[in-house]
């Protein structure tokens, strides 16, 4: 396919996953809001607080670094989705997936992690450091039992390629790599309870409360772009997980469904469990979810 | 009467001399009776290079009275060992004068003549 | 057989006053023994039909060792007594 | 604990002991002389012309080990002499009257002793006795003179040069051998002469000669280097 | 030709003739000994060069005008000669050296000294038994004497003790001369040997006698102890004459006699050299005092030659090359440092720091010292090269291990004191002087140790094809030292490019080579660059750094072992030296010495087995060794030393931390792809065959996963900066050796790939943060902050830095992972490879607190001020960055002649790997860099545009403003949340960083000393002890024999 249908394609596809992103933040707070007897916040809040911040005319800034900080944060997200097939057998909504693999959005994780860091970093205040060092410290851990589940499924399936990954899945849910690999599915989704910093791995954020953080040091636009980055990501994450654990999605109304009920997962979790410090999530992530990993390879090798 | 010749005793005699002077040698802590126990081993090893050149009924390795120059290898014991036991004793008379030099000049640094008191050198 | 006796006799007398010379208390008995030995010794040379070696032995390895010895010995003593 | 020391050290002495043992029982009486030695017996009259064997040993065959056992007793004096040096360099004169009944007696010892020493070492290739044993007379000699006069520096300057030359002509006399004659320290430099006069065996009467001048030297000069102690040294 | 006993005659007769001068002739009396020295030297010199040369065997010296064994003959044979032309001119300097020493003990004390030498020559000479016993106690007394020359309490004790323990070995010497007379007839050894008479019986007690006091004169181990007192109490310039002169002629003595006695010797004395060898150099490890322990060097090194002798049967036609050139860097090496000693007159060897004062005694020193531990160029490098190759062709592995044992040892106290002079505290207040007197004998050794050198060289059976360009190159710049630093600089730059340029034709058709040649010299220029900045003379820096260049280039030329081995300890000790240079370095450089030395003597073992039934040393004889289990691993573990494999990695962090800030690239990105080199060339050599079936590979595996989880985790702990880098390329290089076990094509295709880049993104790092470094004067990253204002460039390259270094995309580092796990995948090393994937994560967290604590939060208040880096930083830096984003955009320009080169080398016949244009894809994934690259800078900039337009109007503040979080403190005291940042971390995982293998060679070490502390105690000082030590050797020897 030529390259500028291509571009229109992933701008609408961006466009779809951005508004999803937004919506689902304000149903998912609505969620708890209800489930802690509150009444919660609008649906549609998230908009509003994007609108608003993207027009606050007040801004500061520490320095270039602090100004890129959100530029890399959003790159990292819509990196991301870039490079993730969205819909099964749609050549339309492969986005930019042929340029690279698997491996390629595991490591382009890093890329707006990065970014962030150093933003906030440059923001000076020592709450944007703590938080940072916490994040990164539980990522390691987190990044262990990943890594065994996505090689379970590269020896599973024989491919690091996620959109041959999906095709292997399809023809019913007895396909599914939850269904021919629960071991790897059990290791990825509780690693994935701590990449979205939910409670009970929320430690990373803890610093807002104070109430400063690296998000919190960010301001108005610059708030704006996280929050866009992060409605983002949101979804692009739970289809990640989709697209290797649950048989991808054929049309966008399945995307909806099964990113939703991804991401629900790791609220759920949060809402039961209170939070853990970073010393004690570490070897968590090195306890359960490492041994079920290894299971999950081991396995395959027999 | 292999064992009761005059070379055999003498050797014997040697030998024995050599043992009491390494006894001396390394049990006697004051470095004089050290020295003289030198002296006795150089002794004892003059004595052994003697016997060594001694033959049973000749005499001295000296061309005159009652040897001939032409029976002289019939007639002499061996003068070779004898050369070499001159040379020994001056040796020995240097190396002893030097061991009681140096006696004298560690007695001046330590006040003491017990070997054990000169270890300030040592590991 | 009357040489073989005395040699007998000297060399015994030699061990006893190599014993003299290394256990005695008196250095100066010690040294004395030690000359007696190497005396014994030079007349033993002339039983041994060598008599270059015994005037050797006698006059430098007994007489003049004994001298020097005797010399050092007393510059020892008088080390003591000056200090 | 001196008890256990002791049993240590004699077992030692009783191991090199038997060492010995084994030297001791390889040893049987000899009944002739070696081929060596009876070179030496039927070919050393005729080369060197000297009576006794020992000599020409000592003298010529064995040269060289003579000339290194007076370089030994030359070593003896001069590092008797540095060991015992004061740190100023400069002797303490000790002036000691000399008795009257020593410096008569030896006024007459010292020549007739000087005589027998250089008699012994000029006949040394007749008779036994040689250049170590009238060497050892001389400095016996020597001794007297020492305790008699009391004026040392001129007895150590004499020491000195008959030391000095003495030695040198020894060498000189060895390089002679080389280029007058077979080689290093040979005697025939010299005629031979007649067998068993005085003038004979070449110049191993020279040489012997020299050798007792030197030895005598020599051992004088250890007696006098240890005489002149004077334990002024206040050395660490 | 002149008769040789006019040597005697001459020394003799001055010896006499100067007994009659007093103290006003003292000059002249120096003089006309110093002739006559000067005579017999050269003489003796002539007399060599007409025996080498001729075809003369040699000429019979007789005395008396009598043929022998009648009368005592002399024997000057091209032997004799050679051992008498180093003897007297070592007696010339030796005397010119003394000469204070003789104006102060007076003029007899230079005629003992004439009377040493005199003994020695004839010691050498003579063929008569008696004879040499007579010229034994000459050399004999004649040192009791010299011993005195410095007076004082010890010199007394250590003269008596010398006396008492010489005066019993020469009793056991008379009583077998003796018997010997008795039972053979004969004192001559020539006659003897003709005799060809079955021996005698009771005879060998005789000859063991002789023998054994021959031995003991040459002090064998542990009855020494009289020896090593007089070494310490003896003036240095007989010390001198003991060690490198009577040393000399009793082993030649040994030698000499040795033929006399039926038993088989040579066992015994193989073993009574080597126990020598190893224990003497053993109790040198705790020993301060610096005569002391040259001491027990020479008798480790004089053991090393009785070995030797020992061995002759195994050495066969190499013997001479082998003893001699052993023996004349000790004879060089050993006088050279006594004199020295006297020189700085400094007993404590930490003392010797005042070497500093003068660079050309340090220069003297340095290289004594590297000659006695065998470094190449010297003579003993050769020499130890050819031993160890004859031994391990008679298969004698225990002695390889042994004599290489040590040599190690002494490496260990040599190099420990070689730091002290370089690097420890020295006291100004005391004064010294460099008497030129004194500095001209050793000068004169250095001279004819580097000619000594060069004629090993030619002589070597290997020599001549070494490539002595770059040496010549070194041996100017020395020369040249005084020039400014940067016209030395230029120069340098100029020579690694004409020799690049040079060099690049004869490797270009070999893509390996011209790969790891890359990194060597495009490196090597790069990081020259840096010293521009470096003001004054920088003196001794530029000759070793391309000592370290001309060592890898050379491992990238080398044709044979011989070559490989050379280039690499010349590699060794370049760094080594460059590394010592660092301000608190002394350390580390010892430890990263004595690993590499270590770890080469394991190469070396590794080279001679695989030389073992073959004729030549071509590199292709690694691949038919007949023992491939070890060779292989000996090997392998040396080249692991190099690139730090957990477990022998504890000496890298110090070593690169600690080193001047352009030096710390130089090592860390270049020097450590010598280890990875050496790996590829062995698997490589070793063959697919060999390799696949061990068991080896698969613990290389599992020790690059661990080292690569370890490294990073420690790295994560520090906190200074160079530190941290310096543990993070222990980590990577773990990486890189996982991928090599593999042994596949895309595994080594990673491994390559990941050479390159640590390279590139480690070179870049340590630049920056030497420039940094240099700026702020600290390491410590708590004490920095904010300098990305002062310092942008800075900050871009440690951006760009630690992206590659975590492998984020687009950089190239990216590249490496998604090999990764290719090949992971392919190979099916999970399990390490998961240990590999938490040891990138974990990469994260220190790159973050390396660019977060220096550049980013506040700035501390001193450091307001600071400037950019030096510009000269800057400019490698740049180019460094142009190369990552040429790789990552391009990655196949290298991947693409690389997996050529892998699969032609009928290694991998199939490269997995295909291309299409420019994206890679294996049956697992694919990966285009450049279209990755494309779409991130595209998107990069529409974001940021996008940004821009909306936040226009934003306000710059300052780095302490941070009121926006409600804070604002005062400006001191900065909120700069640095230190002991990843504490929580260290809770969950810090039991991993437990330090148990620092804990473990500690460990090791502390034994080894306590183990020569404890045997050292033998040493009682009691003279007494020492005669039953003797005795008691001479028993137990006597019991092993008969």
């Amino acid at each position: 396919m030529n390259i500028f249908p291509r571009i229109v394609f992933v701008l609408l596809g961006l466009f779809i996953v951005l508004n999803w992103g937004l919506i689902m933040a304000g149903i998912i707070r609505k969620i708890i809001a209800r489930l802690g007897m509150r009444r919660g916040i609008k649906v549609f809040q998230p908009y509003i607080n994007l609108i608003k911040n993207y027009s606050i005319r007040s801004q500061l800034s520490h320095g270039v670094m602090f100004y890129l900080g959100p530029v890399f944060r959003l790159s990292g997200g819509v990196g991301i989705f870039l490079f993730m097939p969205l819909i099964y057998g749609s050549d339309y909504w492969s986005n930019f997936s042929f340029t690279g693999d698997l491996i390629l959005i595991t490591y382009f994780m890093f890329f707006g992690m990065l970014g962030m860091a150093l933003g906030a970093g440059e923001g000076g205040h020592p709450y944007s450091a703590i938080g940072i060092s916490r994040g990164l410290a539980q990522f390691t851990a987190i990044e262990v039992p990943m890594t065994l589940a996505i090689l379970s499924i590269a020896i599973q399936y024989q491919t690091l390629s996620i959109s041959e990954i999906v095709a292997a899945q399809q023809g019913g849910i007895q396909n599914w790599t939850m269904v021919t690999n629960p071991l790897a599915t059990i290791a990825a989704m509780l690693s994935f309870l701590g990449a979205m910093g939910h409670s009970p791995f929320n430690v990373v954020m803890a610093p807002q409360e104070n109430p400063v953080g690296p998000p919190t040091e960010y301001h108005g636009t610059f708030l704006g772009v996280l929050q866009t980055n992060r409605a983002i990501l949101h979804v692009i994450e739970a289809v990640l997980y989709m697209n290797l654990f649950f048989g991808g999605a054929s049309n966008w109304g399945v995307l909806i469904i099964k990113t939703f009920l991804i991401y629900f997962w790791s609220v759920f979790v949060g809402m039961v469990f209170p939070r853990f410090r970073v010393d004690q999530s570490i070897p968590w992530f090195l306890k359960i979810p490492l041994v079920i990993g290894i299971a999950a390879i081991v396995v395959f090798i027999i | 009467m292999k064992i009761f010749e005059l070379e055999n005793i003498s050797m014997a005699a040697g030998f024995l001399l050599l043992m009491v002077g390494i006894w001396g040698i390394i049990s006697q802590r004051n470095i004089i009776k050290m020295i003289i126990s030198f002296s006795i081993v150089d002794t004892s090893i003059h004595l052994l290079l003697v016997s060594i050149g001694y033959i049973r009924n000749r005499t001295a390795p000296i061309i005159g009275e009652g040897v001939t120059k032409t029976d002289a290898a019939t007639q002499i014991t061996d003068p070779v060992p004898q050369a070499l036991v001159l040379t020994a004793i001056v040796i020995g008379v240097g190396i002893t004068a030097l061991l009681l030099t140096y006696s004298l000049k560690l007695y001046r640094h330590n006040r003491s003549l017990e070997i054990n008191h000169f270890n300030s050198l040592k590991w | 057989m009357i040489q073989i006796i005395l040699l007998i006799v000297m060399a015994v007398i030699m061990l006893v006053m190599a014993f003299i010379a290394i256990h005695h208390k008196s250095l100066q008995v010690a040294v004395i023994a030690s000359g007696i030995i190497s005396l014994f010794a030079s007349v033993i040379y002339i039983f041994l039909a060598a008599p270059d070696v015994a005037i050797t032995e006698a006059s430098i390895g007994s007489a003049l060792t004994v001298g020097i010895f005797f010399y050092i010995l007393n510059k020892i003593r008088h080390e003591d007594i000056k200090k | 604990m001196k008890i256990l020391r002791n049993s240590a050290l004699l077992l030692i002495v009783g191991f090199m002991a038997w060492m010995m043992i084994h030297l001791y029982g390889q040893y049987e009486s000899r009944d002739a002389l070696n081929p060596v030695a009876e070179y030496y017996a039927v070919n050393g009259p005729e080369e060197t012309g000297a009576a006794n064997l020992v000599t020409s040993i000592v003298v010529t065959y064995r040269g060289l080990d003579t000339l290194g056992e007076v370089t030994i007793l030359f070593l003896t004096a001069a590092i008797i002499g540095l060991l015992l040096r004061t740190e100023k360099g400069s002797r303490k004169k000790s002036v000691r009257e000399s008795s009257e009944f020593l410096s008569t007696a030896s006024g007459i010892l010292i020549p007739v002793i000087t005589l027998i020493g250089i008699y012994i070492f000029m006949n040394g290739h007749l008779t036994p006795g040689g250049g170590f044993q009238g060497g050892a007379v001389l400095a016996s000699s020597f001794i007297l003179v020492l305790l008699a006069i009391s004026n040392k520096r001129i007895g150590h300057r004499l020491l000195d040069y008959t030391e000095a030359i003495s030695g040198i002509s020894f060498i000189l006399l060895g390089i002679l051998g080389i280029l007058l004659a077979g080689g290093f320290l040979d005697n025939r430099i010299l005629p031979l002469g007649n067998f068993g006069t005085l003038f004979s065996a070449g110049a191993i009467p020279v040489i012997y000669s020299l050798i007792g001048l030197k030895v005598g030297a020599e051992l004088s000069n250890v007696i006098l280097e240890l005489n002149q102690i004077q334990g002024e040294e206040e050395e660490l | 030709m002149v008769n040789p006993i006019y040597i005697i005659a001459v020394l003799l007769g001055t010896a006499f003739l100067l007994g009659l001068f007093r103290k006003k002739g003292f000059e002249f009396g120096m003089a006309l000994g110093m002739l006559a020295i000067a005579f017999a030297a050269v003489i003796s010199v002539h007399w060599f060069i007409h025996l080498y040369s001729g075809t003369e065997g040699g000429l019979n010296i007789y005395t008396a005008g009598s043929k022998p064994p009648f009368s005592i003959n002399l024997f000057m044979g091209v032997e004799e000669s050679f051992f008498m032309s180093a003897i007297n001119i070592l007696g010339l300097l030796g005397f010119i050296y003394l000469f204070r020493a003789f104006r102060e003990q007076g003029l007899k004390s230079s005629v003992l000294f004439l009377v040493l030498i005199m003994g020695m020559n004839v010691l050498i000479m003579s063929r008569d038994i008696f004879n040499l016993f007579v010229f034994l106690e000459i050399v004999s007394i004649a040192l009791a004497g010299l011993i005195y020359l410095k007076r004082g309490k010890e010199s007394a004790a250590a003269g008596f003790k010398y006396l008492i323990a010489i005066g019993v070995i020469s009793a056991m010497l008379l009583i077998g001369i003796s018997f010997f007379y008795l039972f053979a007839g004969t004192l001559n050894i020539d006659d003897y040997l003709q005799s060809n008479t079955l021996p005698v019986k009771g005879i060998s007690v005789a000859i063991f006698l002789m023998l054994i006091a021959i031995l003991l004169e040459l002090k064998p181990f542990p009855a020494n102890g009289w020896a090593l007192d007089v070494y310490e109490a003896a003036h240095p310039g007989i010390s001198a004459m003991i060690s490198s002169g009577t040393a000399t002629a009793s082993i030649f003595l040994l030698y000499k006699l040795l033929p006399l006695s039926s038993l088989d010797w040579l066992p015994y004395l193989t073993v009574i050299g080597a126990v020598t060898f190893v224990g003497s150099n053993l109790l040198g490890i705790v020993q301060k005092n610096s005569n002391r322990l040259l001491g027990y060097s020479s008798i480790g090194q004089i053991g090393l030659m009785i070995a030797i002798i020992g061995l002759a049967p195994r050495l066969g036609d190499h013997f001479n090359f082998i003893f001699v050139s052993i023996f004349i860097s000790h004879f060089l090496a050993k006088a050279g440092l006594f004199w020295i000693s006297g020189i700085i007159m400094r007993s404590n060897i930490r003392e010797w720091s005042v070497l500093r004062r003068n660079r050309l005694s340090l220069f003297m020193f340095g290289l004594f010292i590297l000659m006695l531990i065998g470094f190449p160029p010297f003579p003993s490098f050769y020499g130890k090269w050819q031993l160890v190759m004859d031994l391990a062709q008679h298969k004698s592995f225990v002695w390889i291990a042994v004599i290489l044992a040590g040599s190690f040892i002494e490496g260990i106290y040599l190099f420990r004191w070689f730091g002290y002079a370089m690097k420890e505290q020295d006291d100004e207040e005391k004064k010294i002087i460099f008497q030129w007197e004194k500095l001209i004998p050793p000068i004169v050794f250095s001279v004819l140790a580097l000619g000594a050198s060069y004629y090993t060289n030619n002589l070597s059976l290997l020599g001549p094809t070494l490539n002595l360009i770059p040496i010549y190159f070194i041996l100017a710049l020395f020369v040249l030292d005084f020039l400014p630093a940067f016209v030395k600089n230029s120069l340098v730059i100029a020579g690694m490019i004409i020799y690049s340029v040079l060099l690049y034709p004869s490797i270009a058709d070999d893509t390996l080579r011209l790969i790891f040649g890359g990194i060597f010299m495009v490196g090597g220029v790069l990081t020259l660059f840096a010293g521009y900045s470096e003001k004054g003379k920088r003196e001794g820096f530029f000759p070793f750094a391309v000592m370290m260049y001309a060592g890898l280039i050379g491992l990238i030329q080398a044709e044979n072992l011989f070559q490989f081995f050379f280039s690499w300890e010349i590699m060794t000790l370049g760094s080594y030296i460059l590394i010592i240079r660092g301000k608190k370095s002394m350390k580390h450089a010892l430890n990263y010495m004595l690993f590499s030395l270590g770890g080469a003597y394991l190469i070396f073992i590794g080279f001679a087995l695989s030389h073992i039934g073959q004729v030549t040393f071509d590199l292709q004889t690694l691949s038919s060794t007949i023992l491939p289990g070890w060779t292989y691993t000996l090997i392998a573990i040396g080249f692991l030393t190099k690139t730090a494999a957990i477990g022998l990695h504890i000496w890298l962090p110090g070593a690169h931390a600690e080193a001047e800030s352009d030096v710390s690239p130089m090592v860390s990105g270049i020097l450590l792809k010598a280890g990875v080199f050496g790996l590829v060339l062995l698997f490589l050599l070793m063959g697919a065959e060999q390799a696949e079936q061990k068991n080896l590979l698969y613990i290389l595996g599992w020790l690059g996963a661990i080292t690569a989880l370890g490294g990073n985790l420690m790295a994560v702990f520090q906190e200074d900066a160079k530190r941290l880098l310096a543990y993070s390329s222990v980590g990577n290089l773990g990486y890189i050796l996982f991928a090599l076990a593999f042994v596949t094509h895309v595994g080594w295709m990673t491994a390559l790939t990941y050479s390159v880049n640590h390279f590139l993104f480690k070179t870049l790092l340590f630049l920056a943060i030497g420039g940094v470094v240099m700026r702020v004067k600290t390491h410590n990253m708590y004490e920095m902050g904010g300098l990305i204002k002062q310092m942008p460039l800075s900050f871009i390259a440690v951006l760009i830095g630690i992206i590659t270094l975590a492998g984020i995309p687009p950089l190239a580092g990216y590249g490496g992972k998604w090999l990764f796990y290719n090949a992971v995948l392919s190979k099916g090393w999970y399990f390490q490879g998961m240990f590999i994937f938490f040891a990138g994560t974990i990469a994260f967290l220190y790159c973050f607190k390396l660019i977060y604590s220096v550049f980013l939060g506040q700035p501390k208040d001193k450091f307001r001020q600071v400037k950019e880096a030096p510009v000269w930083y800057l400019i490698p830096q740049i180019i460094l960055i142009i190369g990552i984003m040429v790789f990552s955009a391009r990655p196949d320009l290298l991947l693409k002649p690389v997996g050529t080169m892998l699969s032609q080398s009928n290694y991998f016949p199939t490269d997995p790997l295909n291309w299409e244009n420019v994206t890679a894809s294996t049956d697992l994934g694919y990966w285009s860099g450049y279209k990755i690259m494309l779409v991130i800078g595209v998107m990069f900039i529409i974001l940021l545009s996008w940004l821009l337009l909306m936040s226009r109007k934003a306000q710059k503040i300052k780095q302490f403003n941070i009121v926006y979080a409600g804070e604002r403190p005062f400006k001191p005291e900065t909120t700069h949340f640095s230190h002991n940042m990843f504490s929580h971390f260290y809770k969950a995982l810090g039991f991993l960083s437990i330090p148990v293998v620092s804990a473990f060679w500690n460990g090791l070490n502390s034994v080894t000393h306590s183990m020569a502390e404890n045997t050292r105690k033998i040493y009682s000082g009691n003279g007494q002890t020492y005669i039953v030590h003797i005795m008691l050797y001479i028993i137990i020897i006597y019991m092993l024999m008969f």
